[in-house]
């Protein structure tokens, strides 16, 4: 094991993300596709590999086939160095216990103490596997030994209007944390905790055990572990981020992600090139712009094939725009086609969807995105 | 699963791609904004499921280490196959003495230490798509010495000048091998790719060591064409042969189209290459785009026609660009109006307005340039 | 997808090995170390990577953090390039059917269609995870496309009175399967299955997927799914494998399957550098023989350090041999140590053991080899 | 982490490990049995948490470019980090124009590409452990321009004969740098290790080429010692500096033994090196070893004493090598008799009956020499 690598990072990735409907009908939230050629865990398991946390464990639960081939390849994001790894955690068979679900955040890793133990963890970084951001864990490491902390929580300022939608840490001058409310009616401070955590391993192990005992714990990390550490006086700090962090939650949530990165000075800033998104290296031929095709405002991929218009939209990989068809304010996931003369408005068309030429979906005045999970005929 | 040693050749001293051929061998130069010219026939070895391959080089190895590595994008497995960089060692007294034989006899004792029975012997500059499984089948099924894959086309005249070609009886033995000088129209050109046994390729390379020190293997080849069975096969589809400016000019601007490249590129015969992860391409709502192939990572915000455009490329509002191969990196600014030109890696195309070449004579850019 | 890539070989790694005692206490049984530097799953993996099968499923169950982190790290055995993947397959719980354990070895396969069709997979190799052998699985698959099957089983012959211990393939003059018989009284045949099958993957789909709604069917590939394609009268034909083959199931043949490598001219040459058995590569020097070291009919591997006398034995990876020590007839596994003067006759010694100082364990005379799972003193 | 660019420099013409260093350059060389080289040097980089590393070579690029690979097996991040092997791409006129600054320059680019403030430099022969997140932490809060690395011997009369001695003034000020002529018993032994911004890097590089077509970097050092602030910091432990073949020999010899070699090789600073996947190495009912290292994939049948034996050696029964050094693949057959040899890879030691050397003068038996 490499000096730095004794921080290894848990990603929960068991969410059903049911309001994403037909999206995670076949795969599970993480692995739901973003911006064109990404699938939302790429955005953890990239700044993992860019912040130099090599050992990586990926909790999953549900209908996670999809999932767990996918993030086992763990080349896509340089994680397989020699002491380097992508590891598929779904609950399993033990000796003692037989076989169990997990229970809460909490109770998903400490049924994986083993797992932590066998790689020799000093930290453990707990990330959630369907947010889109990117931040770097070996600052927020730093950042957690120099105030010396028992734990320490990225926390995010959110409008005081909307902080009673989070979890909020009251802190101190110091931002030291005196108080976790989840959701409260009357928020004391804007500081939303983004479910990102670094903890002391062996202290969190105890923890785990104590909880894991525990009939009335939902063994869940905000409501169970971090006030069972404020009331036992742990030092617990507030790691402040700035920038870009969206929780994509909804058919709406993930139409404006996908749309905020057309802005060209948008703050997640794909383009960095020193600090990639990595993902699946697909075959596929750069994308063609044909003859009469009219593209503004779009973000397009290698393998599309355009020869309609475009205008303001996202098209993911192999997507093809025949002739005639209109593509506005809207997001085509991979394989999708839109047939001669269609249009297409304010809408997510989900992967291998075909729409039929001269089909017309979705409508400019809609309050909500459509999302065509089906093809469409005339 | 072929049984064969792969070795990736290199080209002689009549391919000429002046301009990008000074900073790398003609394998790594950028094709297509996404490939490099070395991934096809790279890809057609992995594809027919050889796992040991050998890539000769006559010079600057540095561009190819990297995009080679140890091949696991080409899906090699790195413990029962092997992708080898081979590169002369001995210093070479003048250039005449930099070919292939020599570069094989330095290195023999890797071509020796190959468990396979059979070499498959190709170089880089000749782009189209053969599953060689076929190939190997047939050629062992035929119980020729050598088998030469050749393509028939109909404009030698102007294409595909100095290549060999083949002589060939109506069974396809091959009777001779010719310069194509641009004399006659229709022509078997010879792909200079060839499907032999280990034995015999061993015994051909000290052959011509030892008739000639400045003997290529194609030499040898033409020498022992009477002697030995040879027999051609055809190659299908799209060729291409990269031997100069505009050759590679040429092939770029063909395959932009999707009815050609799809010749070329089909799903179960991926082209493989080192991912280089850019995001997606964004254009901006003065972009205006057609026809044209763009990789990802580009900002486009000028007019972009009949072009290819390689990864991370900025075209900025109010340039101009039309018919010309930007690479990599590149940039290109705000009042520039290009027609016909070739940019290279990273230059910066800044202060010159307008540049216009001809598809017969493109204008070039040198690579890292700010002009 | 490679060309060479259509068939997806599935291993069966969730056997718990429990006549191996504490050796699969807290490992499944394919992990149990082998042959110096090997767990046993390095051999159907290996021979996956030298056979060109890039694909490979690993389906486990009890008990299996080690094992599944052990083989996720695909690159031991070459299997990391862009197509290629080992992939961890535990029950999981799915969209219609909920939480489900591997009811048996052929309902471990139906519960991972869904991956098989995502792999697209044109054939299915089915394995077993605890046995030691080496095989050609391209040239058996050759055979099955030459001989036309359904379904190929590889055969080993084996002694007739032994044959009551195996399932039994009783064929026809051209190794045509024509009846299955599993541990007959009265074997007809001594072509034992190996519990290698190739399948065509559509046609096998079928019969899974009808297995799966039988309720009377115990889902095993020996016990129902052949003796189906039998009755449909299905082309299924023997593959003669011949060569060292070993299911080492009890702590006596561990023991046998160990000695047998210090022959130089057992049969199954880990030596031959045409097809080498890959497995973790572990940081440690080259091994030490000491001064008055004494080292004779031994395997020694890595780290190793042998100050004493060390006869007829294998010794694992990072083993110490103290001085005037005496190893006779013994397997030391990994970061054991057998401390001054201690003899060590006829045992495994398992990992992590301290043999202390002086110490006397095993017998010359012993009948059975005896296992060494915790700390001896003197 | 450290937030610093990695160098690996070539050595200088003073170090000439004859025989050895004519097949591939000194961080090639095969080393206690299952090592290269610069295994020590780049481990010592990625275990501190460095991931962007520059690998300079003078010449003979081949067996770096398979054992270093692309440095997943050193840790390095494929993505994120970049082991890169540089190599001088244009031709040097004379071998004295092939130094560092030559390389440095010509590759210039990547230098200033990385996007690290620091640059550690350091050459692959000299052998040692280090934390150069101590080293760059001590370096940055002292405001020092250059740190360099150093041990205290009292061998200097007899070893490390050529290697740059550090004069330091109490508070390790580095006052002068002169060689070691083998004068003075005790000296502090220069690292050829530096620690300095990017910055002054390329400041230091540009002085010295501008100065003389022939200076090394460490001739620049030489000059600049007055006028910029440079501390020495010393190295713990065990140090060998390996510019010579004798000096190879007892290097092997010393780190045979687990005393000595328990200083450099810890449980939690590994030395990272490319894996063979050999196997368990078998000794015989005939074999008698002692005192010596045993790389595995080995097959004993005779007598081993006091030597260091790497990968898949042969040593048939009835063979006696004492004090030797046994390079991979070797075979030593029924009757040979050494002592005091260093036998390269893959030579074939048969017909010969005896051949006895010393320390100060090993014999040395060439690569795939059949003997």
């Amino acid at each position: 094991m490499r000096q730095n690598n004794n921080m290894v990072a848990m990603i929960l990735a068991g969410g059903r993300g049911s309001r994403l409907f037909e999206l995670t009908k076949k795969v599970a939230k993480p692995a739901v596709y973003f911006g064109g050629k990404y699938r939302i865990i790429d955005f953890p398991l990239s700044n993992c590999a860019n912040s130099s946390v090599e050992v990586v464990g990926v909790l999953t639960q549900y209908e996670s086939v999809l999932l767990n081939s996918y993030v086992a390849r763990d080349h896509h994001w340089g994680l397989d160095a020699k002491d380097s790894g992508v590891f598929v955690l779904p609950p399993r068979e033990k000796d003692e216990t037989g076989f169990g679900e997990y229970r809460g955040t909490a109770d998903a890793i400490t049924q994986n103490i083993d797992f932590l133990d066998q790689m020799k963890a000093e930290y453990v970084l707990v990330l959630s596997g369907d947010h889109i951001y990117k931040m770097d864990y070996a600052d927020m490491l730093e950042h957690h030994k120099k105030t010396g902390a028992d734990a320490t929580i990225a926390v995010l300022e959110v409008p005081l209007k909307e902080a009673n939608r989070f979890g909020i840490m009251n802190t101190d001058k110091n931002d030291i944390i005196v108080e976790f409310e989840e959701k409260p009616a009357k928020p004391k401070s804007n500081l939303a905790s983004m479910g990102i955590y670094i903890f002391e391993y062996k202290q969190l192990r105890k923890y785990l055990l104590q909880d894991e005992k525990n009939p009335d714990s939902s063994h869940d990390f905000g409501k169970d572990i971090i006030p069972n550490y404020l009331a036992d006086g742990k030092r617990l700090t507030a790691y402040r981020f700035k920038g870009y962090w969206k929780d994509v939650g909804t058919i709406d949530s993930l139409w404006e992600a996908n749309m905020d990165l057309i802005n060209p000075n948008n703050e997640l800033d794909i383009f960095d090139l020193d600090w990639k998104i990595y993902t699946e290296d697909v075959n596929a031929v750069p994308q063609f712009i044909g003859e009469n095709a009219d593209v503004n405002n779009a973000l397009i991929t290698q393998g599309c094939q355009v020869y309609g218009s475009v205008k303001n939209s996202v098209l993911f990989t192999n997507t093809v725009i025949s002739q005639d068809a209109k593509i506005i304010d809207s997001v085509i996931m991979p394989n999708a086609t839109v047939g001669r003369g269609a249009k297409v408005t304010r809408c997510i068309v989900a992967d291998n969807v075909e729409i039929a030429p001269g089909a017309v979906v979705g409508n400019k005045d809609s309050e909500n995105i459509l999302l065509v999970a089906k093809n469409v005929s005339k | 699963m072929v049984d064969a040693l792969g070795i990736i050749n290199f080209e002689d001293s009549t391919a000429d791609i002046e301009g990008l051929g000074n900073y790398r061998p003609v394998p790594a130069i950028s094709f297509l904004g996404r490939y490099r010219i070395i991934d096809f026939v790279l890809s057609n070895m992995t594809n027919s499921g050889m796992s040991q391959i050998q890539v000769h080089i006559k010079e600057k190895p540095r561009s190819l280490i990297e995009h080679l590595g140890t091949g696991l994008h080409y899906n090699i497995n790195s413990k029962r196959g092997k992708l080898r960089l081979l590169y002369g060692e001995s210093k070479v007294m003048s250039e005449v003495y930099n070919h292939d034989i020599g570069s094989f006899i330095q290195n023999m004792q890797y071509i020796e230490d190959s468990n396979k029975p059979y070499v498959i012997i190709a170089p880089s500059y000749m782009i189209y798509k053969i599953d060689y499984t076929e190939v190997l089948k047939e050629h062992i099924a035929s119980q020729n010495d050598i088998t030469v894959l050749y393509k028939n086309v109909d404009n030698a005249k102007t294409e595909f000048i100095g290549c060999d070609t083949l002589v060939m009886d109506k069974d396809k033995h091959i009777t001779s091998i010719e310069k194509n000088r641009g004399k006659y129209k229709t022509r078997a050109v010879s792909m200079e790719a060839y499907v032999l046994s280990k034995r015999l390729f061993i015994e051909l390379v000290n052959r011509a060591a030892n008739t000639s020190a400045l003997y290529w293997f194609k030499d040898i080849l033409r020498e022992v064409c009477g002697e030995l069975k040879m027999v051609g096969y055809p190659v299908r589809g799209y060729v291409a042969c990269i031997n100069t400016l505009p050759s590679y000019f040429k092939a770029n601007m063909e395959l932009r189209c999707p009815d050609i490249a799809s010749d070329l590129f089909v799903e179960d015969w991926p082209i493989h290459t080192m991912t280089n992860d850019s995001a997606p391409t964004r254009y901006s709502k003065d972009a205006q785009v057609c026809s044209s192939v763009v990789a990802n990572g580009c900002v486009i915000e000028g007019k972009v026609e009949n072009c290819v455009i390689g990864r991370n490329v900025t075209v900025k509002k109010g340039a101009v660009v039309k018919n010309c191969i930007i690479l990599p990196g590149a940039f290109i600014g705000e009042s520039a109006k290009l027609d016909s030109v070739i940019v290279d890696k990273s230059a910066i195309v800044h202060h010159v307005k307008k540049l216009v070449g001809t598809p017969e004579a493109p204008i070039y850019v040198k690579r890292a340039d700010r002009i």
